[in-house]
């Protein structure tokens, strides 16, 4: 399986994804600069998190001029997989391909640290090594991890279990109804604010993370078996 | 903007105008004696600012040549951008701890952010990745609201800059105490690690090479920036207040990966950040060094305001750019680099052999001087010394020991204090694990980073108990010294080498310079002890509040060798039923 | 030169926790009488063109990047010619 | 109760990296006719007092607390009252 790590200037932890997927998980990665339009190549798109453009505007916003954008919209459309997190997770709202928007954490300042997570939904391409209703703990970092979304969207998510993460021990941030992590209508995009590549070895920042990029491969060579 | 008026040479002199811009009548007069002739105003800029104290250690370098500078591991001792140290592997650590302390007192978070900026742009000049930040604070006490907002200010400043350009922070320390107050200490040290081959210099040599100015435009900001470094600053700044920009962390990112691109390129000759009088600096020592001259064309310079003049040029503070030589006829070759990262790089001027630094500007020669006299010849003071009179009196007291009568009220009750009491609130605004190799994060005794790809780590802290250093200088700064090394082997590694931000009160006051060399003398002892020399540092002298100095504040970074990273310990309680030893006295 | 300012507001419906702090701020300090505040963005844009074409290209701007409608309104107002 | 509208922009000779860089963004988007993006703060009060005292006290407020002035300018507007 081939991973693609998609680069906007100024995404500093791209490294954190490659070194999860590539060093961690023995898997083929590659980076993919903003300029680039061909995704097609590989089997899942990742989005790292750091601060594209200096998270200036709006975090995400200015990623939107980017060539790769295109391609990643007709990549998600494909229905292979597709995961952002952190400021990655706000490209993907700025980019319509996920819900909501975010607002600058309740608290104002930048905010690092260890959340637990309830694992809401495991019938996706990213959780199926999760158990139901799991807590996890994965670390975070963001300023902006206020995640809006309205009244009518809030429903809609919910009746279609799209809600795949929530904060289960507290929602400092201010999320709307404490969502960590949401699902496209397809199911195959997710975005989370937590940071699992960086939960991925004992000596960093534990191993909750390293589910989701096994649930990830688990789902591709079950397709490729299948299909062969 | 039509040009500013400029006094000419005659009228400096007569009006002694030299005065406004912090040279002494006696430095004018060396400056002269140097040039054979009246300086006009640009290289009386040329002067001030290089000759100031925050650029020549005028009145620090007698001290600061008491440090041991030398071990097996220093492949890069003082002067240059950083110091670089042996740590096996054909890999070195290379650090830096610098002081924003003026411009944090003006404006605390950009001043607190572009002093994180600028200690970066020293080390990922020297060739090497930037992995991790440390900073130490100090402020007056919180119940003071101006202080208290200079304390958030500044923490979020440095957050946001780290944090955006995505460089952990993983350790630091913050003291309270109101000999700061409204005159903060922001110190910031940056640690990065590089192959021995990448190893740079900021040197100009071989005539003919081009001088290039790469990252962004030049514009009025902090003109004089390092005179006022060196100066004392007023309590009530807002009268006059100084045009100040913020830094730009993305901007410096795409400059650090763009230099980090080209160090790896045979065409690069040496490279160096514009810090304190940026384009002077720069140029003047770059030359020096490496017994070259160097001629600019400052029409090329990219300029983001009109009408900028040759002083304002050679003197703007702007931050987020680099100097850098390449062998002739490559230049294309770099611009191409640097526009990859949508990055301007433009050629300015030359290497020469005749050992000036010469500015043109609009078709006239506005300056010629000699780049050692800038550099090497500033003048060398020293100040007078005299052991002050409240440490007499310290001394003849007798001990006493406190009668605790409640310990735990008293325990409490030193845990409430803010110096004491957790930093969560501070360290909780930083990305700690960005870039995925904190091994341990703040809140245990030293920051522990992995090198890359290795079983190894590297282990920092910052510390100073500026307290201990203003009762006794000498054993402060001896004390300063073994907590940071304590703090090192706490965490499990072998203390290497050291870096240091001294921040004291005005060396024209004898008994303020006499707490710096006592304290000096105690850091040398110490390092020599134990084996940790010295390989780079900062001077901030004049930190007084109303004539009032602040308690002498040695700074001690100190990175440690983590031989294998299972051997790292952190400081919290592990079991329930595990024995506790107390060790020593 | 036209000189445009964009006025982006948060919508009613969304929480600004950066105006409640403030406000609390104002409060601590004896502005009792501050009953909401609520902070935005102003975007000033220099731009050419005849008074039409920029009234059509500022909205679409906004529409494509300046303002993430989910949370944001704005409106706009074009400005004097600034002369150069 | 009266609104008030904060108007901060960036001291002109302060450089916007954010208004930059914003800038670019549109140009990348065809919008080359954008020759300058500067990116202020709209900061809307609602608070009670008579005029002059209203005036009075939101310069106070800005001088004190809103404004930044090492980097920052302000103007304000005093609009209308608005029903409640
Ligand atoms: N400004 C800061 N930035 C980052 N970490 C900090 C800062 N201040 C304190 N810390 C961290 O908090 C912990 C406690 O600091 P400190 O009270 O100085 O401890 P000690 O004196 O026991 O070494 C340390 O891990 C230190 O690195």
């Amino acid at each position: 399986m081939k991973f693609a790590i998609l680069v906007f200037p100024g995404s500093g932890c791209d490294i954190d994804m490659y070194h999860a997927v590539k060093d961690v998980i023995g898997n083929e990665a590659e980076y993919v600069g903003h300029m680039e339009a061909d995704l097609e190549r590989f089997d899942a798109v990742l989005i790292p998190t750091g601060a594209s453009y200096g998270d200036y505007l709006r975090p995400g916003a200015l990623a939107q001029t980017s060539p790769a954008i295109d391609s990643l919209k007709a990549f998600a459309a494909s229905g292979k997989p597709v995961l952002g997190v952190g400021n990655g997770f706000q490209i993907l709202t700025e980019a319509g391909l996920l819900p909501g928007a975010f607002l600058r954490n309740k608290g104002l300042k930048f905010r690092s640290g260890k959340a637990v997570l309830t694992v809401q939904n495991i019938d996706t391409p990213f959780t199926a090594d999760y158990k139901n209703g799991q807590q996890i703990t994965l670390p975070f970092a963001h300023q902006y991890g206020n995640y809006f979304l309205d009244e009518g969207t809030v429903s809609e998510l919910k009746q279609s279990n799209r809600i795949v993460f929530t904060y289960a021990d507290s929602n400092v941030d201010g999320s709307t109804e404490a969502i960590a992590g949401v699902l496209n209508e397809q199911g195959n995009v997710l975005g989370m604010m937590p940071l699992p590549e960086r939960a991925v070895e004992e000596i960093i920042g534990g191993t909750d993370g390293l589910p989701l990029f096994n649930s990830i491969l688990k789902r591709w060579s079950e397709n490729n078996v299948s299909n062969v | 903007m039509s040009a500013m008026y400029e006094p000419n040479a005659q009228q400096i002199k007569n009006e002694k105008l030299y005065r406004q811009m912090g040279m002494t009548d006696e430095e004018f007069e060396r400056a002269v004696g140097m040039l054979g002739r009246l300086p006009n105003y640009t290289e009386t800029g040329l002067f001030s600012a290089l000759w100031s104290e925050h650029c020549s250690y005028k009145s620090s370098k007698p001290v600061l040549r008491k440090f041991p500078t030398k071990g097996s591991r220093v492949l890069q001792g003082p002067g240059e951008g950083a110091g670089i140290v042996d740590i096996g592997d054909n890999q070195a650590a290379v650090f830096k701890m610098e002081s924003h302390n003026s411009p944090s007192a003006i404006d605390p978070f950009i001043g607190a952010a572009t002093g994180a900026g600028g200690v970066l742009r020293d080390v990922f000049s020297m060739g090497a990745r930037p992995v991790a930040l440390v900073n130490s604070l100090r402020f007056g006490d919180l119940s003071d609201a101006r202080d208290r907002y200079l304390f958030e200010e500044a923490v979020s400043g440095i957050a946001s800059y780290g944090n955006i350009i995505g460089i952990p922070t993983i350790a630091g320390e913050v003291q309270f105490d109101n000999c700061y107050s409204k005159r903060p200490l922001v110190n910031a040290m940056a640690v990065g690690l590089l192959n021995h081959e990448d190893i740079q210099k900021g040197i100009a040599s071989g005539v003919g090479n081009s001088v290039m100015y790469a990252g962004a435009k030049t514009g009025r900001d902090g003109i004089h920036g390092a005179t006022m470094s060196s100066a004392e600053v007023s309590v009530d700044v807002e009268a006059e207040l100084p045009v100040m920009q913020a830094g730009d962390p993305f901007l410096e990112k795409l400059v650090m990966e763009a230099c980090l691109e080209l160090v790896k390129s045979d065409a690069l000759i040496g490279i160096q950040d514009m810090g304190a009088a940026g384009l002077t600096s720069s140029a003047a020592e770059m030359a020096s060094k490496a017994g070259y001259g160097v001629e600019m064309n400052l029409d090329l310079v990219p300029q983001r305001e009109e009408g900028m003049t040759a002083y304002e040029m050679m003197l703007s503070e702007s931050q987020e750019r680099m100097l850098i030589v390449v062998k002739k006829g490559r230049e294309q070759e770099v611009i191409d680099l640097f526009t990859r990262y949508d990055i301007e790089a433009v050629s300015i001027g030359k290497v020469t052999d005749d050992k000036m630094l010469r500015l043109l500007h609009k078709g006239e020669l506005v300056a010629e001087v000699s780049a050692d006299a800038l550099a090497e010849d500033a003048p060398v003071y020293n100040k007078k010394s005299e052991e002050p009179a409240y440490f007499r009196e310290f001394q003849a007291m007798e001990m006493i020991e406190p009668v605790v009568e409640d310990l735990n009220e008293t325990l409490t009750a030193l845990l409430k204090r803010p110096t004491i009491a957790s930093k969560e609130w501070v360290y909780n605004q930083f990305d700690t694990h960005a870039r995925r190799n904190t091994v341990v994060a703040p809140g245990s005794s030293a920051g522990v980073i992995r090198v890359d790809g290795t079983n190894k780590g590297l282990a920092m802290t910052a510390d100073c108990n500026s307290r201990y250093v203003y009762l006794d200088p000498e054993t402060g700064g001896k004390i300063a010294i073994a907590e940071a090394a304590r703090n090192l082997v706490c965490s499990g590694a072998e203390p290497i080498a050291v870096t240091d931000c001294l921040n004291f009160g005005s060396a024209d006051k004898p008994e303020v310079f006499w707490q710096f060399e006592k304290s000096a003398d105690g850091i040398s002892d110490a390092c020599r002890k134990l084996n940790a020399p010295v390989i780079s540092g900062n001077v901030s002298l004049s930190n007084e509040v109303n004539g009032v100095p602040i308690y002498p504040t040695p700074t001690i970074g100190m990175v440690g060798l983590v031989h294998d990273l299972s051997q790292v310990t952190t400081t919290e309680f592990k079991n329930a039923g595990d024995a506790i030893y107390l060790i020593g006295e | 030169m036209t000189k445009v300012n964009v006025y982006v507001t948060l919508r009613e419906s969304v929480v600004d926790p950066q105006g409640i702090a403030t406000k609390e701020a104002l409060k601590t300090m004896g502005y009792n009488e501050v009953e909401n505040v609520r902070i935005g963005k102003l975007i000033e844009l220099e731009l050419d063109g005849s008074a039409t074409e920029i009234d059509a290209r500022v909205k679409e701007m906004c529409d494509k990047l300046l303002i993430n409608k989910v949370i944001e309104d704005y409106r706009y107002e074009i400005g004097e010619v600034a002369g150069k």
